[in-house]
């Protein structure tokens, strides 16, 4: 299991082609990865955090989906700063004997670290910067688990 | 007791400080900020709402009627929006 | 959309780099690796499949994808032939603007991919070869859709 | 008329051959299995259980009970293990 909490981009690509070498009872691995979207407005993204309980937030979920699904191995890389549009903001990856396990605990992880990782987004654009509200179908979304 | 007092995104903005360490006896985490919002209007604005303030004590999400006792730490901010 | 069946082996994660790359109003990449499990009594898998029909079957199943999710892009690559343990046996990638429906339809082609493109795999240990038998748990999964 | 039958997996295995070209009057999918498991045993053997087979006309997956009125490549395996 690996967290990074960081402000140093990343290649998801290689981040997976990293997870996915030396496992032994691994029949399917499951990415996800985020990306600050191009569109004409947006001049970048800033992403505040708080440092002293991001990772341990973090650790906290993954502890959850290892306890629930039957996981090899489990990774998350979610940076914070300043993110230019087109970059990689975060990404999971479960890695597991069958399918259906590496697809609901990433699924499992995406929806919890939208919601319950401290993690705060602003937009910053022609017009001036906004944060980003949460939305309602993300907190919907935790019912589902 | 003391207690650091932490402020993120929109609520830092509005407080205009990121932190700040200071000595209260309230009980709970609303107690905490009926003590803050009687000090000064910035406070009465950024707390003018708190269904959309969530609140972590010692780096944990809690509610606003967790008690203090023994608390290091308190944190504000809008709901997350990771991922 | 990119749909390769190939017998050469690929990295998943050289795949998903360029896969990355170039979209515009793309928030949200999933991808499925699918790995030849490392277990002892394994030497090798071999994958049959109906040359003919399969990159035909497997883009049928790419459209329903495309037409069910507001994706912006789509990647499957299948292998064939033989494959020995720990290799990639085939991705699925799938580029939205939301992660519900890059989710989704990335499990969705899993399924049908699964059950409906026709690949036939044999696994050859130290006491022989078996075909692989299909689940039932497979074809039950595609009621999910 | 003329029809190309392939096989896949075991039951290209069990019959031995990969496809063969054969002139039939079948109507349908099941006609032709019909005329194929009276050949010979191996086909016989092959074809036992109907349950445990798939069929493609064409390269389009389809029913026994499916016409081949102008067919031209009838394809029996067992069910897909992709993925």
């Amino acid at each position: 299991m690996e967290i990074r909490v960081q402000s140093e981009p990343f290649d998801a690509g290689d981040a997976l082609t990293r997870f996915s070498q030396g496992h032994k009872d691994v029949g399917a691995i499951v990415s996800f990865s985020g990306l600050v979207r191009v569109d004409g407005g947006l001049r970048y993204m800033e992403i505040e955090h708080y440092p002293g309980m991001t990772a341990k937030a973090i650790t906290a979920l993954a502890e959850q989906a290892v306890a629930r699904w039957d996981l090899r191995d489990l990774l998350v890389i979610h940076r914070y700063g300043r993110l230019e549009p087109g970059a990689q903001i975060m990404m999971v990856a479960t890695a597991a004997a069958h399918r259906a396990a590496a697809f609901e605990a990433a699924d499992f992880l995406m929806d919890y670290l939208k919601s319950r990782a401290p993690f705060w987004k602003k937009e910053v654009g022609a017009d001036g910067a906004a944060w980003v509200a949460a939305k309602d179908e993300d907190e919907a979304a935790l019912d589902r688990w | 007791m003391t207690i650091d007092i932490l402020y993120f995104a929109w609520l830092r903005e509005r407080i205009g400080i990121p932190r700040e360490r200071v000595d209260t006896d309230a009980a709970t985490v609303a107690d905490l900020v009926d003590e803050l919002t009687a000090r000064e209007d910035r406070y009465a604005v950024a707390f003018g709402d708190l269904g959309a303030i969530r609140v972590a004590v010692d780096q944990e999400l809690t509610e606003f009627d967790a008690a203090l006792d023994g608390a290091r730490e308190v944190a504000f901010f809008p709901p997350m929006t990771g991922g």
